[in-house]
């Protein structure tokens, strides 16, 4: 269905997103495998960007719903 | 492109439903283009288990700033406009 | 019609462009209003961005019209 | 999609008409990737009343230098062709 | 759009060789994103007449590198999902 | 045919985002001509991103070939 494919799609995006900030953040000088050190800032990396995510979609959804009401 | 075999009901229920899909769409392109913008700007420490001082509170104001500033320039438009229409 | 879609879609491209190159120069860190001196740097910018646009058209065109002559 | 409700001009005529937008669409695309890329090469200051010293040349040099290092870059990938078919 | 013209066997070859070609435009598509990604990230000096020491090799660790972090983060989430589970 | 297209618009992408590269590193601060410095510099670049591109695409699809067999 339309719906389904539009979930699927932004799922995609906020995984493409992730790995793309995340590599970027904690991948700074790509070696022959990724470290424990990497590692564990890309676990850490990956909750914070979710986080990041929620707290913009709240604030922003929000944000959306008062314009509407006032004007 | 066929349209003559829904009637005018359907056709209108079905377009309802695309338009609402695609300001879905929309609202979520939005939402990751802010996400990613305003991590850049306001996540600048390594991520740690938890968000670092201010982070948080500045990712909100983030969102919330950027649609002032939207709301501000369509402002400053409309009173140059006036200004020049004197 | 087409035409004025693609005059629409040209203005809304150039406010969100100049929205987004603004907010990154003149709110580095976002706090929970504008402050006056940000509305001052936005307002500077908006123009500033505005003559950008036209120099950098009249530069293209001039010379996208030259290159045809030429050739 | 059926064409054959046009005839042949009209239809001719309409691939015009779309062609003449779509290569005007193309053109503001440039425009707005040329400002964007020069903004940030050139105007590296807080934005002032007007803009400062050399930053108004820039712009206009950016998008000369830039139309420049396309057409360099072809002479340079052709004069490679010649040199391996020698 | 009439697919009637087409016998069966003929459509399904065709939407093989679509299938495959949007692969392919998917895979080009990838290729230069990790290209001008992992220039930024290892070519950091002026371009000489060869790359400069470690760059090659960062720029083939990078590919892998960063598909290695797609797996990972992957993996990160399905061990999540599972502990929320118990 | 849509081979040939597809194979086009491959070129022209690995030219604009070359153009784009190597405008940002030899191009610093564009005067009223291309300079020799900057000419050395563009050709040095354009070979540099040919070779960075088919290590590239090399890498990745050796790689997604070997992903494919062990799955």
């Amino acid at each position: 269905s339309v719906r389904s494919e539009i979930a699927l799609a932004n799922a995609q995006e906020l995984m493409n997103k992730t790995n793309e900030k995340c590599f970027a953040k904690c991948v700074t000088k790509p070696s022959s495998s990724l470290s424990s050190t990497e590692e564990t800032c890309l676990t850490r990396c990956l909750q914070r960007y979710m986080e990041a995510f929620n707290i913009v979609s709240k604030t922003y959804t929000a944000r959306i719903s008062k314009e509407r009401e006032t004007s | 492109m066929d349209n003559t075999k829904f009637d005018e009901s359907t056709q209108k229920e079905l377009q309802t439903f695309l338009d609402r899909e695609q300001a879905q769409a929309r609202l979520h392109s939005s939402i990751h283009n802010l996400t990613s913008m305003c991590w850049d700007k306001c996540i600048t420490s390594t991520p740690g288990n938890y968000f670092a001082r201010g982070e948080e509170s500045c990712l909100a104001n983030c969102v919330e700033r950027f649609l002032d500033t939207s709301l501000f320039m369509v402002k400053v438009i409309e009173q140059q406009r006036q200004s020049i229409g004197q």
